[in-house]
């Protein structure tokens, strides 16, 4: 909706699920109104639908747990955790619990449990409170992850989380909550975005040309507008024209959709705003490696946080965090 | 809920003690792979509590956890070819001894983690099945684990229809309870304001007797319960690992039900005790002939 | 541990009360980032408990943490210019305001995390430095965590000379004890067969004669021991995020120590509320001048 | 020493470890005399060090949090949790606490805390005793990844984790624990094995002619059986020479010792026994990628297992596990 911020078209996406489907239900900390959880994407939920929505003590581990027990009797399950870095608390209910319920009794036992969790720096929050913890969950069998962006609707993507009876993490970049939520169309001066594959499939973020791009960077949802100014930064300084890939779904991830872009660019890009070493930059550079071999003009770049902790002053982040001077100079070392 | 007989119930437990010796003498042999955890000397908990359970009510089971498992369902072949991962096993052995699910039943080798899940269970049942509840068997040894205690808080706060049966026999693998447990179940039960029953000893009727207000009262109030069943463990803890004393064993055979129950009406007491061994017999000579298990995948991973 | 003063203890509790509402003041114009949790209402703890600390003594701290801090150390320019991220911060502003870090203190942001630490660190001190003890501090919501139980079954089953710190303020962020809390603290830490005290009211002097032989025997018998504060968070839960009622925060105010020792000695109380409001302004004119900090990484991350 | 199983190798190196400092201690579920844990690694220790050995409750976080409040306090801490997939209950305490304790607090702050378990299939536990959590931890900054192997002595590898100052975890595979301790020397009348940089480096098992390598193999400890026993069906069926280097320490991972014979090799195959994606695999084959492009005649082959649980019976088992016939198939493929 025009004007929107994404913590707000979040939000209306979490209106719509419950309201869809009364047995549908949400868990998490301090979710009541008036507050609406910490990041307020449960405003009004309560109000409206007082008894879908249940607030917790601080126990994220067993929080998940009810949620499983409620999953495995037919519920669907939202499930707040209030930042990203306590889903390691959880560890257990979403691997060994959730996961592998889905399979490990010999017939597919769906469970519809998904957890949603704020990410990420940039907010001076600290180290506890600032780590993006996607790496640790890429490659589970059966536990789908995604990632909230500013061009794919919340709704459509937890719909969908939901609904296909697997297990699901979905993480929330936090600078993201209050940046105007996008969708599709012109974005500025420069970037224009598409869902060509649809409101699941990965945005893509052009120029204006796709066809003669020199570099594509593949990045998260929370990572696009660090990637955009980058993008922009490249054209200015090195004449370079870059397009940008968005998935929405980061694991199980579909090469498909990438592999003609990434077959035509100069430079491959993919951007974690995590720790390298095992994690979703790895992975993707591997799997086009494998599928584009010979095609590709030189290795896929992977950039990645510094392997640190998330500091807490804004100045000591932004030597961790991925900023777009880090995109610029990895994309144009490659060319050279 | 119809009421078992006498009969029944020494059918039942006797079925149990039989496939749980089997299970000893078949690791034995070589014929099992894994792991097992028997629960010898424990039989009498799922027996008295089975009969009490309606067909909507929800069982979690854990590691130790065939009696729980055959005292609600007569199926000790699905069980045994579960873990021998033959044909026709529950999970077709996917999951084995430890991982079991049917409508109304699961169980899983994590320990602790049943609890928050039943939490989730028994909130749905009061929604749609009200007068349901969920019982969730663990042993004293799993109170060490930080979910329980979630859990516990949870399942009073929301009035969550919830039974969790503690099977406390005194030991956790290897470790005493009082290595392992500071203060008492009871007592921490009281802390989170849930009633607490304490049962002894193994007679079945008066155990069911005594616990089927408690329990239908959990179906009215909604309020969690924890009966604690002081208990025995007869065996190893899974397989030739008993790090007990002689005297500690002598003890926990002493208690057994087995020999109580024998003397005192001996004469039927032999009838069943031999027609269990028989079936149970015919269980493993029917089993054993069963081609392995087919895991039907009908679903790809992470499509 | 020399006996501190009323005027000490008097001191102190200004500089931590005007220390934090300066907080929220840098917040409000802009000047902070991140997120502050404010102890106002609570100084009394902290101030009641550091004096019956030595040096050898170990503090947790939580992420409402500052009074910990200000009451150990007076250092309210290390702790501002650290949540600043101004030079000379205790943490090279690395931590901020929930993970700071010296010689014996230090704290952390995820609730529950620190006390299976305190076990270990008081275990520590059982053996090398006999007769200290882990000071803990955690909030009343943080009992919904599992760790506790976990940490406080060790402690007890091992000796942990642990204090475990309760600031139990009726509330968690947004959510009321009653919401996220079943049965009662003392009841749980009776169901561990851990010694519990509740201190209500925040009359320093009082508080800290009726704790002193508690804590000596910790120190004594190795025993662990939880101290609950009933008491009232005055702020919001960080900043302009209150959601309680007028009448919440009215009574919350109605037990302030700050209304009551002004009353009860005008002069002296004005004398010295002056002294510390110009001490933390003081402060922060002098961090708020500093350049940023700077993170000395000695060290390469994954070598 | 000769004839040791690798278990008692790393009960030998565990009481060579409590017996060098008297401030090293050792936590864990069940590991006192006579029991001396579930794999029995533990052995004695209880008896010879009764002041060093914590035998503690269900509680694996809480034991982890220990060991960190023991290792901040400065002792060197080992924990044994029973089964790896246990791990996952505490994630909270070595990602949050110890791996970012050592450096968010503006200075290191060391902390001696090494987790052991062990981990993967093929004893017929069933899904929640089986897994291989290995990539859940890659890539965490300040925590450093090891895995047990018939070459290594892990007296030296866990003296290396206790002393670096950084936490660890220590993967150990249950098959082996069984297994000859073989060290370096001749291991059948086709393998040979070698430790060129020392008793931390990477062991290299050869057929004698480490030169001319068709196939080189990277895989860790509890893989190399498996990929000794692909060499020589490839050696047998497809007439290939197969180098395999097995490093101990597998994160942060040190490709340079390995660079040379990958340069070298017609197929470079990275195996891992756990499912694809976000895991070692992937991680190391980007970092050879990146090393040797050009140099490289086909993409690295990374073998993994299927991605599902690991099921119970041993038949079923055999399926998901990696297999020394499904490295085969991989490295024959890519010959082609
Ligand atoms: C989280 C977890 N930790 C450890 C184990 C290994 N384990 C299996 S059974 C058991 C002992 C359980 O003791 P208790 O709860 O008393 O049950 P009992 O075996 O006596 O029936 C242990 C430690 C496990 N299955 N799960
Ligand atoms: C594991 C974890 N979950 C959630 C949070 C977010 N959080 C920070 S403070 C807080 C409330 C804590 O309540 P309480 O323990 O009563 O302390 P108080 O804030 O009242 O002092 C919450 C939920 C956290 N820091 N850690
Ligand atoms: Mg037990
Ligand atoms: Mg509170």
């Amino acid at each position: 909706m025009a004007g929107e911020r994404v913590v707000e078209a979040l939000n209306r996406g979490l209106h719509d699920l419950l309201g869809r489907d009364p047995g549908t239900l949400l868990l998490g900390e301090d979710v009541l109104d008036p507050y609406g959880g910490a990041f307020r994407a449960t405003k009004g939920l309560s109000t409206r639908f007082p008894d879908q929505v249940l607030s917790t003590p601080i126990s994220e581990n067993g929080i998940v747990g009810v949620a499983n027990g409620l999953a495995l009797a037919g519920h669907r399950v939202l499930v707040e955790v209030m930042f990203g870095d306590f889903l390691l608390l959880a560890f257990d209910q979403i691997v060994n619990f959730a996961a592998k319920s889905v399979s490990m009794y010999g017939r597919r036992v769906p469970l519809r449990t998904v957890v949603r969790c704020p990410v990420g720096g940039g907010r001076g929050y600290g180290p506890t409170h600032s780590q993006n913890p996607q790496k640790h969950l890429i490659g589970v069998p059966h536990l789908a992850l995604a990632e909230m962006s500013a061009f794919h609707d919340p709704r459509h993507v937890l719909a969908d989380l939901l609904d296909r009876g697997d297990p699901a993490v979905f993480f929330e970049d936090k600078i993201l909550y209050t940046q105007p939520a996008r969708g599709e169309g012109r974005i500025d001066q420069l970037w224009a975005a598409e869902l060509p594959a649809g409101p699941l499939g990965p945005a893509v973020l052009t120029m204006g040309r796709p066809e003669s791009t020199d570099c594509l960077i593949i990045c998260p949802g929370g990572v696009a507008d660090r990637a955009m100014r980058a993008g922009a930064e490249l054209l200015l300084r090195h004449e370079l024209e870059t397009q940008i890939i968005v998935p929405s779904r980061l694991w199980p991830f579909d090469a498909k959709p990438v592999l003609d872009a990434a077959g035509r660019a100069a430079v491959v890009c993919v951007v974690e705003d995590g720790p390298a070493g095992g994690g979703w930059g790895a992975a993707v550079a591997h799997e086009l490696h494998t599928a584009l071999w010979g095609q590709l003009s030189r290795p896929v770049v992977t950039v990645a946080a510094e392997p640190e902790v998330i500091p807490a002053a804004p100045h000591l982040e932004e030597t961790v965090r991925v900023g777009p001077a880090k995109i610029v100079t990895a994309v144009w070392e490659a060319t050279r | 809920m119809t009421a078992p007989t006498l009969d029944d119930d020494l059918d039942s437990l006797l079925l149990i003690r039989h496939f749980e010796q089997r299970l000893l003498d078949l690791f034995a042999a070589g014929e099992l792979n894994g792991t097992t955890h028997t629960c010898l000397g424990q039989e009498h908990v799922p027996v008295a509590l089975s009969p009490l359970l309606a067909e909507d009510d929800f069982v979690l089971s854990n590691h130790r956890g065939h009696g729980h498992y055959l005292a609600r369902y007569d199926d000790p072949a699905g069980l045994l070819a579960e873990i021998m991962g033959r044909r026709g096993g529950v999970c077709d052995g996917v999951g084995g001894s430890q991982h079991l699910f049917r409508d109304g039943y699961l169980s899983t080798g994590v320990q602790g983690e049943s609890l928050p899940v039943g939490v989730g269970i028994a909130l749905s049942l009061r929604r749609r099945k009200p007068g349901s509840v969920v019982v969730a068997y663990i042993g004293d040894g799993t109170w060490g684990e930080g979910a329980v205690y979630e859990a516990l808080n949870m399942a009073a706060l929301w009035r969550a229809p919830m039974i969790v049966v503690v099977e406390h026999n005194g030991i956790a693998q290897t470790t005493p309870t009082e290595a392992h447990l500071a203060g008492t179940i009871g007592g921490r039960c009281a802390g989170f304001g849930i009633r607490h029953r304490l049962v002894e000893g193994n007679d079945v009727t008066a155990i069911r007797a005594a616990l089927a207000p408690a329990i239908s009262l959990v179906r009215t109030s909604g309020e969690p319960l924890v009966v604690e069943f002081r208990t025995h463990r007869l065996g190893p803890h899974s397989k030739g690992d008993d790090t007990r004393s002689e005297q500690e064993l002598e003890a926990a055979r002493r208690a057994d039900w087995y020999p109580r129950l024998a003397a005192a009406a001996p004469e039927s007491f032999a009838a069943a005790d031999g027609r269990q061994r028989d079936r149970v017999a015919a269980v493993v000579d029917d089993v054993r002939a069963r081609p392995a298990s087919e895991w039907r995948r009908q679903w790809p991973a992470n499509e």
